[in-house]
C-alpha cells in the first residue's frame, strides 16, 4: 500500500477503514538466507537494503522486544557528516546522502530536516582543529562552512555574547546536517523491508548461536531454532552480551547516555547547535520541544537510566550558552545504552566465526549512521566483502594500530 | 630577610572580610601548610613521629587534630596536611622534614591554597548550599574534602554549626570567594 | 471585580484581595488561590487551547496533572510558558496570557484543524508531505513548526538566579497528605532526621479538599494542627512548595523548592528556585492518587473536569466552575462531589451514574445506569446528552460536569529506576511493583490505601517499618474508611472523538487506528499517537489508552503493559538544574600570581582551560595585536623577556623509588638523571600514543619536580596515580600537585642571566659554568626568599624559569621589571610564547593531539628499548610505524607575504586536491617577526625525507591555497647554541 | 550513586573519576607477554551485564583508587576495596 497525500484524503473520507498494518507479524520460518539480530534502526535498515539493493529476500530481522525500542527510539535525532578522519568522513557523508533521499526511497515521511548544524568555537586551538575538520569534510566531498563571530551573531542572536565565560570566537557549520523524526526511521525501514518480503519477528529473543566446526548455522531463540546462511548482529549497546554467546570479547564497553526534551515551545532554534566549551547540544523538534543532550554518564551501565550530576552538567552548559532557556522546563529525560568502542569509531566486519558478522561500536553516533550502516552491513552480508566506505571499520585495527580516533582519547571508551 | 611584599590569594595587601547578617567570611592568609606523606614501609614510624610533633595522635580519616604548634588534618592514606601560624613557621616544610626525616615526604603547600574562616550561628544554612556534607554528623574536629562551586576544597569543622575553615585552590580564590558570599546572601 | 462563582468557606484569606490579569483583563482573587481557582471564581472556564486541534479548554484538574489550563505566566524576560494555572499560586499583580492561539483565545484561527481533524489523524504526517522532496524544509515543515509548540520563550536571558543544595536525612517523606503527615508525626516523634516534602504550598493533600472529619475536627484542621506540631520538632524539616522530581541511584533524590514563584519577583539576593539533592537512608512515597476520567464524545469542553477536582475547588478554594453542575461517575466518589457542592449551594442538575444500583440516598437526581454520550457548548459546556438505562436519551443543562472514573495511585517515582507497577484487580489500577528504588516504601493512596483511615494507618506503619521502630503502634485517629474497590469504566460504548490525552488531542479513534496499523505495544502506541507525551506526561491519559488498546488486542491491561514513568515527576525549569554555574560563573576562573600586575599593565587576557593568561601586553600606540606580539618576540630574542608560566602543571614526586617510577611513566630514561639536572620527558599512553610532555627536575636523590602542559595537568596526575597505586603498589613514591603553590616565570633572552643575577642571592652561582643548560637548584632570591631555578628554555633563547611561593609572585614580577629596566625587559604573553616555540619547532597542544606518536613528533628514538615504560610495547604496532608515517616538519610559504593557516591540509605541488591525495596537515602557524614571514608546523607523510619539497597548503573552508616549502621545524638557531650560551 | 569508601564512608560518585575495568590493573609482563596479550589487555573488555569490577579514582577526595564491584544492570554496589592494597597482595 503506497502512502500519499491523496491516500490520506481518501481514507479520511471513507472512515480510515483502508489502513493496513505497517508490517506483518509473521512466525519465523525454519531457515533464512540471512538473519539479522536486532530490530533497531541499523538492523531494519540492513534488511531494507539487503532486499532493495542486494536482491536478498529470504531475510529475517529478529527483535527481542518491539522494533525501534532501542537507541533509534531514544536519541537526539541529529544527522551530520562533520567528521575529521578519512576512515570516517566518506562513510558519514554517504549516510547523509542516503538520508537526503530517504522518504522517496521508503515512501515514508521520516521528516528529514536539513536545518543545519553548527559547532561553536571558543578558542584559537579549537578553531585550528575545526578548520582542519572543515577542510577534511570538503576534501571528502561534504559541505562545511566557517562562520565568524559576526555571522553567528546574525544567525543565532539569542546565544550568550554578553557575559560568556568562554566567549564564542566562531563556528563550523554544516548546512546539510539536521534532524530526523527518529521513531519514523525504524518504522519506515521496517515497512519498506516488510513490503519486500523480509520477516520482522518481534518479541523473539536470541538465546544462543548454533556454531559447528567454526561455522555459524543459525540462532537459538525464544521461538525456537532459526537456521541461517549468514547471521548479522546489530544490537548496539547489547553487543558484548550477544557476542559473548558466541564466545567473543569485544573492544566495546556499554555506557549510558542521557537525553532530554523540554516542554513544547513556539519555534526558537533554527538548527542544531553544539556548545564547544561544555557538554551541550540542542535542536528543536517539529512539535516544539527542545531536544538536548551532553556527555555520557561515564560508567559502564546497561540500566538505561542515568544520574543527576550529568543532568546538571548538561543544563549548566545550556544555560551558559543560551541563558534564555532558564524558564523553559525539562519535560522528560531518558537513558540509552551506548556501545562505546575503544577508539570511538564503529566496527562493521566479519568475525572469526564463519557466517557470523558484526555491526556495532557506534558510541553515541549511531543514529546519523543508520542508512549507511545498514547499507554497508547489507553489502558485507550479501557480498562477504566490506563496502567501499566502511573498509576501515575492522576488528583488527586495534591489533595493527590503525585506530580511528576522532577525539584522540585512546583506549578509554568513556572519554570518546 | 628578603624584601618582597606578599599579596593575599584574593590579590589584596590585607585579608578580605565579608559579613551577611551574623555570619562572617574571613580570608586567612597567615597559614603555613605542608603535606606529609609517609614513605612506603615507614607508615608506623611516620605516624609516631607526627604524634610527637603534634602532641596528639595523627588524625584518622575524615578528622582533624589540634596540637600546640601545629594543627593537622587527614588528606589521604598515610597522608596529612599540617598547618601552623605563617608568622614564625613560614619554613614549615623544612621544619617538619627535619623531624620526620626519611620516614615521610614533605611538600610545602602554603601557597597552594586559599584559606577562609566561615563563622556565625547560621553557617549550616550556607554550607548546605555550598557542599555535599552531612551536617548532622559534621561534628567539631571533622575534616573532609568536598566540591564547592566545582572546586576541590577541604572543609574543617572547627566548632560544629558555628565555624568552619575552608581551604580552596589558591588560583581560584576569587571564584570561591564569590560563590561563598553569593550563597551567604541567598541563605541568610 | 465580582467573583460570581465564589462560594462560602474555603482556605483563602478573604480579608486580602489580590488583583491579577488574564489576557489583559483585570480580576480579583485572594491569598490561598491558584490562578485556576481565582479564574473559576470569576466565572472564567476557558483558559487554553489544545495542541493539535486548538480545541477550547478549561481546567481538567486542580493539580500538577493538569493537561489543559496552561498559560504564559508573567511578562518580559520572566515570561514563563506552559505554566499550569492549577498550581500557579496567586500573587498581587500576577499577569497571565493564554497561549497557542491566534488571534485570541475565544477566536482561534488555528481551530480550523479541528474541522480537518479527520485528515489529521494519528501519524498522518508520516504518510504525506513527501513530494517534492525539497518542499519539506521549505513549505511543509515551517507551517507545521509554527502551528505546533505551546507557549513561547521571551528570547531573553532568565533574569532570576537559582541555587543548588544538599540535604541528608534518615527518612524522606514525599507527599504531605494524611499518610505523609502521619508518617512524619511518627518518625518525628521518634527523633529521626525527617524531611517532609510536598509540591503544594499548603500541606495536607486531599485533606484540604474534603469535608469529612478526622477524630473531632475537619481533615484540614487536623492537617494544620499536625503541621504545626511537626514545625516544633527540630529533627523534622518541612519543605512545602517542593517537588521531588526524581529518584536516583542509592537513595539520592532531586527536589525543586519554589522559593519565589509565589512572589512578583524574588527578594534581593534570593533565588527563584533551589534544586535540592536529598540523600535519604529511607524514603516513604506518599504521593496520593490521581482521579481518572471517562472517555465520551466531546468530553473536553471547558467546564468538564474531574469530579474530585471540582470538589477541591469548592471545599479548599470556595470556587465552582458553574452554579449548575452535573456529575458523571462510576463510583461513590462522584457522589461526594455532588454532596459537597450542594452543601455549598450549587445546583446539582443530575448525577449520571453508570451503575444500575447507584445509591439514591441523596436529595438530588441520580440517573442510574446512565451514561454521558455527548456534550454541547463551543467555548464552555452548556448541555450534556445522556443515554438512560431504558435506552432513552435526555439532555441535561449544566455549566460544568464532574467526571469520576475512579483513582490511580501515583506510582511515578517507584518507576524511576525501572520498577514496573503491577496490576491490582481489586482496584482495577496499577500499584507499586517490581523493584522499587533502594530504601523506598510506599504508603497511603499511592499504595492503593484509598480511605483516609487506611492512609493514616499505612503512613504510620510504613514510617515505623522504615526506621525499625519497636513497641506498640500509636492509635490511628478516627476517619472515614470507605472500601477501596473499583470497577473499571474506561469509555462510553461507541464513542469516537472522545479525548484520552486532552493536551495532545489523542482520542479513542486514534488508539483504534494505531491498533489497526499494527502499533500495538505500549511504546508504539505512545510514539505513534503521542499519547501521554504532553506536558502532563499522561498522568490522566495513559491508563485510558492502555485499557482501550487492551480491549482491541483482546488482552488484559497488564499483558499490554504499562509505560514506565521517567524523571522529572513534573516539568522542571532548566535554570534550576544549572543553578549558579552560568555566565561568568559557568566554570571557576584560575588567575596567575602576576594577574593583578598584568591587569595594571593593561594586558589582554585569554582563557586557557580555566586559567586566564596574559595574551599580550599592548603599549600605547599599538593598534593591532600583531604589533604587540611582534615587539614582545623581538625584544625577548634581542635582550630579555618575562612570561608567567605558572599554569604549567607541577607535580612533586618524592620517595626512594621516584626515579624508577618516572622511568616507567616516561618513555625516555630517568633512572640516571643526576641531582641538580633537568630532563625533557615524553609520556605515552599505554596505547603508544603521546599523552604529554614536560620536564622533570631532580632536586634530590628522592625528589623530582615534574612539569606538565597546562591542558593535561589533571590527566597526567591521574595517570601517575594509576601507575603508582595500581601498577607499582609496592614502590615508595609519593605524589602531590604543587601547581598553584609556586609562581613560576620564564626569564628568556640573551640578557636573562644578567637580569637574574641582580635578583638571585650572590651565594648562588648561575654562570654558564656554575649553572649550565638544564641545571636546576633550590636557591634564594632578594635577600633570602626560598626559590627554585631551572635552566630550561621554551623560547630557544638563553633562558631560566624561576619559581617563588605564589604570594610573592606579584612582588617578584615587579622586581624583575624594575631590575630589568636597564635591559628594556619586556613582559610577553601566550601569543609571543607561542610564536617563539613555533620558531623553535617545539611540540605543544596542537601537536600532542592524542593521535600522534613519538615517531610522528620526530622523537621516535626517545622511546627507550632498554627498559619497559608505559606505552612502549603498543607503540611498536605496524600501523604506528609505517614507512610513510606522518612526521613533524616546518613549513615556509614560497612567497613571504603568503598566509599559512593551521588546520590547512597539505597536497603535492600538482595533481588532484582531495582526501585521497592528502599528504598531511598544518598544526600550528604564526607570523615570525624573526624571519619576517609566516611559518607553520605540520605533520607530513614521510616528512623526514621531503625537506625542500614544494607543497600546496589548501584550506577550502577558509578559501586559501598557498605554495609552501618543507623545511626543518627548527626555524631559529637550529644548532641550539643560544640556549647553551 | 554513592560509593562506600573503605576509609571515608559513603561518598557521592560525583567526587570520583571512572577509570574503567579493574582488569586494567593486570598489566602484561613485558618480559613474557605477546603482542596478542597486549592487544587483549588494552582493547578487549568483558563488559558484563551484571557484577563488574571497576576502578574509581577519588579525584575530589583522598585520591585513592577504589575497586568497586557494581552491577551494571541495577547499579547496585556490592563491594569496595582500595586498589593499592589489592594490587600489593
Amino acid at each position: 500500500m503506497r502512502y500519499s497525500g491523496f491516500k490520506v484524503i481518501k481514507e479520511a473520507l471513507t472512515g480510515h477503514k483502508g489502513w493496513k498494518p505497517a508490517w506483518r507479524d509473521p512466525d519465523p520460518q525454519p531457515h533464512y538466507d540471512i538473519v539479522i539480530i536486532g530490530g533497531g534502526g541499523h538492523g531494519l535498515a540492513t534488511a531494507h537494503y539487503l532486499a532493495s539493493v542486494y536482491g536478498q529476500h529470504k531475510v529475517a530481522v529478529i527483535e527481542k522486544g518491539w522494533i525501534g525500542g532501542g537507541n533509534v527510539g531514544r536519541n537526539t535525532t541529529i544527522i551530520r557528516s562533520n567528521y575529521l578522519l578519512d576512515g570516517n568522513e566518506p562513510f558519514y557523508e554517504f549516510s547523509l546522502k542516503l538520508w537526503e533521499g530517504l522518504e522517496q526511497d521508503l515512501n515514508y515521511n521520516a521528516m528529514v530536516s536539513q536545518r543545519g548544524i553548527m559547532n561553536l568555537i571558543h578558542s584559537d586551538a579549537q578553531r585550528d582543529v575545526f578548520i582542519r575538520r572543515g577542510n577534511a569534510m570538503i576534501l571528502n566531498g561534504a559541505d562545511a562552512e566557517y562562520l565568524d563571530l559576526a555571522q553567528i551573531k546574525k544567525e543565532y542572536p539569542f546565544l550568550n555574547f554578553d557575559d560568556a565565560r568562554f566567549p564564542i570566537k566562531g563556528g563550523l557549520a554544516q548546512r546539510r546536517g539536521g534532524t530526523v523524526r527518529h521513531d519514523a526511521v525504524a518504522w519506515g525501514y521496517a515497512r519498506a523491508a516488510d513490503s519486500r518480503g523480509v520477516d520482522i519477528i518481534q518479541n523473539c529473543e536470541v538465546t544462543g548461536f548454533r556454531i559447528e566446526d567454526g561455522k555459524c548455522l543459525g540462532v537459538e531463540t525464544s521461538k525456537g531454532f532459526i537456521g541461517a546462511g549468514r547471521v548479522g548482529c546489530a544490537v548496539a549497546g547489547n553487543s558484548s552480551r550477544l557476542m559473548a554467546k558466541a564466545g567473543m570479547r569485544l573492544p566495546i564497553e556499554s555506557h549510558v547516555l542521557q537525553a532530554f526534551v523540554s516542554e513544547g515551545l513556539k519555534p526558537v532554534l533554527p538548527g542544531v547547535i553544539t556548545f564547544g566549551a561544555g557538554h551541550f547540544y540542542v535542536s528543536q523538534s517539529d512539535k516544539g520541544g527542545l531536544v538536548f543532550g551532553g556527555d555520557i554518564d561515564g560508567y559502564n551501565s546497561y540500566a538505561q537510566r542515568g544520574n543527576l550530576p550529568v543532568v546538571e552538567d548538561v543544563c549548566e552548559g545550556g544555560m551558559a550558552i543560551m541563558p534564555m532557556i532558564g524558564r523553559a522546563r525539562l519535560l522528560r529525560m531518558w537513558g540509552g545504552i551506548m556501545d562505546m568502542s575503544m577508539d570511538g569509531s564503529p566496527i562493521i566486519d566479519r568475525t572469526h566465526i564463519d557466517g557470523l558478522y558484526f555491526n556495532g561500536g557506534w558510541c553515541y553516533g549511531g543514529f546519523k549512521a543508520t542508512p549507511a550502516s545498514g547499507y554497508a552491513f547489507a553489502h558485507l552480508l550479501a557480498r562477504d566483502e566490506p563496502h567501499a566506505t566502511a573498509t576501515a571499520y575492522r576488528f583488527d585495527r586495534f591489533r595493527t594500530g590503525h585506530m580511528i580516533d576522532e577525539k584522540g582519547m585512546g583506549n578509554q571508551p568513556n572519554l570518546h | 630577610m628578603h624584601d618582597l611584599t606578599p599579596i593575599t590569594a584574593l590579590g589584596g595587601s590585607a585579608a578580605r572580610v565579608d559579613s551577611v547578617g551574623d555570619v562572617t567570611l574571613t580570608e586567612v592568609p597567615d597559614v603555613a601548610l605542608a603535606s606529609v606523606a609517609a614513605r612506603r614501609g615507614h607508615e608506623g614510624v611516620c605516624a609516631q613521629t607526627l604524634e610527637s610533633v603534634l602532641g596528639t595522635a595523627a588524625p584518622s580519616p575524615g578528622h582533624a587534630a589540634e596540637g600546640a604548634e601545629y594543627a593537622a588534618f587527614w588528606t589521604g592514606p598515610d597522608q596529612w596536611m599540617l598547618s601552623a601560624d605563617f608568622n614564625g613557621y613560614e619554613d614549615i616544610a623544612a621544619r617538619i622534614k627535619s623531624e620526620v626525616g626519611d620516614t615521610a615526604s614533605v611538600t610545602e603547600q602554603t601557597d597552594a591554597w586559599v584559606c577562609f574562616d566561615l563563622v556565625g550561628p547560621h553557617i549550616n544554612a550556607v554550607l548546605e548550599l555550598l557542599c555535599n556534607v552531612d551536617l548532622a554528623g559534621f561534628q567539631t574536629g571533622r575534616a573532609t574534602r568536598t566540591s564547592i562551586h566545582h572546586l576541590g576544597c577541604y572543609v574543617i569543622s572547627t566548632d560544629a554549626g558555628q565555624s568552619v575553615r575552608i581551604l580552596g585552590p589558591r588560583a581560584s580564590a576569587g571564584s570561591l570567594h564569590h560563590a561563598i558570599i553569593t550563597v551567604m546572601a541567598s541563605a541568610l | 471585580m465580582t467573583q460570581k462563582n465564589r462560594l462560602n468557606g474555603g482556605q483563602i484569606d478573604r480579608d486580602t484581595t489580590l488583583n491579577f490579569t488574564f489576557d489583559g483583563k483585570q480580576y480579583a482573587g485572594h491569598p490561598g488561590d491558584t490562578l485556576a481557582s481565582a479564574l473559576l471564581a470569576n466565572n472564567v472556564r476557558l483558559m487554553g487551547r489544545s495542541f493539535k486541534y486548538h480545541r477550547p479548554r478549561g481546567p481538567l484538574s486542580a493539580g500538577s496533572e493538569e493537561p489543559n489550563a496552561i498559560v504564559e505566566l508573567r511578562s518580559g524576560a520572566r515570561q514563563e510558558p506552559n505554566t499550569r494555572a492549577t498550581t500557579a499560586e496567586l500573587f498581587d499583580g500576577l499577569s497571565a496570557t493564554s497561549q497557542n492561539r491566534w488571534p485570541s483565545l475565544a477566536f482561534d484561527a488555528m481551530a480550523i484543524n479541528d474541522r480537518l481533524s479527520n485528515f489529521l489523524t494519528a501519524g498522518f504526517y508520516y504518510k504525506t508531505f513527501m513530494w517534492p522532496a525539497a518542499f519539506w524544509e521549505k513549505i511543509y515543515e515551517p507551517i507545521i513548526r509554527k502551528a505546533a509548540g505551546l507557549g513561547s520563550l521571551s528570547m531573553r536571558a532568565d533574569p532570576d538566579t537559582y541555587d543548588k543544595g544538599f540535604r541528608h536525612c534518615d527518612l524522606l517523606i514525599i507527599g504531605a497528605g494524611p499518610a505523609g503527615l502521619n508518617a512524619a508525626l511518627t518518625a518525628g516523634r521518634a527523633g529521626a532526621q525527617v524531611i517532609l516534602a510536598d509540591e503544594d504550598f499548603r500541606m495536607g493533600g486531599r485533606l484540604n479538599a474534603e469535608t469529612y472529619p478526622i477524630a473531632d475536627m475537619s481533615g484540614a484542621d487536623w492537617a494544620a494542627q499536625t503541621v504545626a506540631e511537626l514545625a516544633t520538632l527540630s529533627n523534622v524539616r518541612l519543605m512545602p512548595r517542593t517537588t521531588v522530581i526524581g529518584a536516583f541511584d542509592h537513595g539520592i533524590y532531586g527536589a525543586v523548592e519554589r522559593v519565589s514563584d509565589h512572589l512578583a519577583t524574588p527578594a534581593a539576593g534570593k533565588p527563584r528556585q533551589i534544586l535540592w539533592r536529598i540523600y535519604a537512608k529511607q524514603t516513604l512515597l506518599c504521593a496520593g492518587a490521581t482521579e481518572r476520567p471517562i472517555a465520551f464524545d466531546n468530553n473536553d469542553r471547558p467546564g468538564i473536569m474531574l469530579a474530585a477536582s471540582m470538589r477541591a475547588y469548592a471545599n479548599r478554594w470556595a470556587a465552582t466552575p458553574s452554579h449548575r453542575v452535573a456529575i458523571f461517575t462510576n463510583n461513590d466518589d462522584g457522589h461526594r462531589t455532588a454532596h459537597d457542592l450542594q452543601g455549598k449551594g450549587v445546583k446539582i442538575a443530575a448525577v449520571i451514574d453508570t451503575r444500575q444500583d447507584a445509591p439514591r440516598s441523596y436529595d438530588y437526581e441520580v440517573l442510574q445506569g446512565a451514561q454521558v454520550v455527548d456534550t454541547k457548548g463551543r467555548l464552555g459546556l452548556t448541555f450534556v446528552e445522556v443515554n438512560q438505562v431504558d435506552g432513552s436519551t435526555r439532555t441535561v443543562e449544566c455549566g460544568a460536569l464532574g467526571v469520576s472514573g475512579g483513582w490511580n495511585p501515583n506510582v511515578h517515582l517507584t518507576c524511576h529506576q525501572r520498577g514496573r507497577p503491577t496490576w491490582d484487580e481489586n482496584l482495577a489500577a496499577f500499584v507499586p511493583g517490581g523493584t522499587l528504588p533502594s530504601g523506598m516504601n510506599v504508603a497511603g493512596a499511592a499504595n492503593g490505601d484509598f480511605s483516609t483511615h487506611g492512609a493514616l494507618k499505612s503512613g504510620a506503619n510504613a514510617a515505623r517499618k522504615a526506621l525499625g521502630l519497636k513497641g506498640r503502634a500509636p492509635a490511628v485517629p478516627e476517619a472515614e474508611d470507605a472500601p477501596g474497590t473499583q470497577t473499571p469504566f474506561w469509555y462510553v460504548e461507541g464513542c469516537s472523538r472522545a479525548w484520552l490525552d486532552q493536551q495532545n488531542d489523542v482520542t479513542v479513534k486514534d488508539v483504534k487506528l494505531s491498533h489497526q496499523e499494527g502499533f500495538r505495544s505500549v511504546e508504539h502506541l505512545k510514539r505513534y499517537t503521542t499519547l501521554g507525551m504532553a506536558t502532563d506526561q499522561g498522568k490522566t491519559s495513559n491508563i485510558g489508552g492502555l485499557a482501550i488498546m487492551a480491549e482491541l488486542a483482546g488482552k488484559s491491561i497488564p499483558e499490554v503493559g504499562t509505560t514506565i514513568f521517567r524523571p522529572p515527576y513534573t516539568p522542571t525549569a532548566i535554570g534550576v538544574l544549572a543553578g549558579r554555574m552560568r555566565g561568568k560563573e559557568f566554570h571557576p576562573t584560575r588567575l596567575t600570581p602576576s594577574h593583578v600586575w598584568a591587569k595594571e599593565r593593561g594586558a589582554v587576557f585569554v582563557e586557557v582551560g580555566n586559567w586566564l593568561r596574559a595574551q599580550w601586553f599592548p603599549l600605547p600606540g599599538e593598534t593591532h595585536w600583531r604589533q604587540s606580539v611582534d615587539r614582545e618576540v623581538t625584544a625577548t630574542r634581542a635582550s630579555v623577556g618575562v612570561c608567567d608560566c605558572t599554569t604549567l602543571g607541577k607535580i612533586d614526586v618524592q620517595g626512594s623509588d621516584a626515579a624508577t617510577f618516572l622511568n616507567t611513566v616516561y618513555c625516555n630514561g630517568f633512572a640516571k638523571l643526576a641531582v641538580g639536572k633537568t630532563r625533557y620527558g615524553l609520556m605515552l599512553r599505554e596505547d603508544g600514543i603521546a599523552m604529554d610532555d614536560g620536564t622533570a627536575a631532580r632536586l634530590a636523590e628522592d625528589q623530582f619536580v615534574v612539569t606538565t602542559t597546562t591542558a593535561n595537568a589533571g590527566r597526567v596526575y591521574q595517570h601517575m596515580e594509576f601507575v603508582r597505586q595500581c601498577l607499582m603498589p609496592e614502590a615508595d613514591v609519593q605524589l602531590i600537585s604543587t601547581t598553584e603553590a609556586w609562581a613560576q616565570y620564564a626569564v628568556a633572552g640573551p640578557n636573562s642571566r644578567r637580569l637574574l643575577q641582580k635578583i638571585v642571592d650572590p651565594d648562588h652561582d648561575i654562570s654558564n659554568e656554575g649553572f649550565p643548560f638544564m641545571a636546576c637548584a633550590n636557591i634564594t632570591v632578594c635577600g633570602g626568599l626560598r626559590a627554585r631555578l631551572f635552566r630550561i628554555s621554551f623560547s630557544g633563547e638563553l633562558a631560566f624559569e624561576i619559581a617563588v611561593p605564589s604570594r610573592y609572585g606579584d612582588a617578584l614580577m615587579r622586581r624583575l621589571m624594575a631590575e630589568g629596566e636597564e635591559f628594556d625587559v619586556t613582559p610577553y604573553g601566550t601569543e609571543a610564547l607561542g610564536v617563539m616555540r613555533i620558531e623553535k619547532g617545539h611540540a605543544a597542544g596542537n601537536e600532542l593531539n592524542g593521535t600522534t606518536t613519538a615517531l610522528n613528533l620526530g622523537m621516535g628514538r626517545m622511546v627507550s628499548k632498554a627498559k619497559d615504560s608505559i606505552g612502549s610495547q603498543l607503540s611498536e604496532r605496524p600501523g604506528l610505524n609505517e614507512a610513510d608515517a606522518l612526521m613533524q616538519v616546518g613549513l615556509r610559504p614560497l612567497s613571504a607575504e603568503d598566509k599559512v593557516t593551521a588546520g590547512g591540509h597539505l597536497m603535492k605541488a600538482s595533481g588532484p586536491v582531495d582526501a585521497a591525495h592528502d599528504q598531511g596537515y598544518v598544526t600550528s602557524a604564526a607570523y615570525s617577526p624573526t624571519l619576517g614571514h609566516m611559518i607553520g608546523l605540520g605533520f607530513l607523510k614521510d616528512g623526514g625525507n621531503r625537506m625542500g619539497e614544494t607543497l600546496r597548503l589548501v584550506s577550502p573552508v577558509t578559501d586559501l591555497t598557498v605554495e609552501v616549502e618543507v623545511v626543518s621545524a627548527h626555524f631559529v638557531d637550529p644548532e641550539g647554541e643560544r640556549v647553551r650560551a | 550513586m554513592i560509593i562506600n569508601h573503605p576509609l571515608l564512608g559513603p561518598r557521592d560518585s560525583a567526587e570520583f573519576v571512572y577509570l574503567g575495568a579493574a582488569a586494567l590493573m593486570d598489566r602484561p609482563d613485558p618480559e613474557t607477554a605477546s603482542a596478542e596479550d597486549w592487544h587483549d589487555y588494552a582493547y578487549l573488555r568483558d563488559n558484563p551485564a551484571g557484577p563488574h569490577r571497576e576502578l574509581w579514582f577519588h579525584e575530589g577526595g583522598d585520591r585513592s583508587i577504589l575497586i568497586v564491584t557494581r552491577d551494571t544492570t541495577t547499579h547496585e554496589i556490592t563491594g569496595v576495596e582500595l586498589a593499592r592494597e589489592v594490587a600489593s597482595k
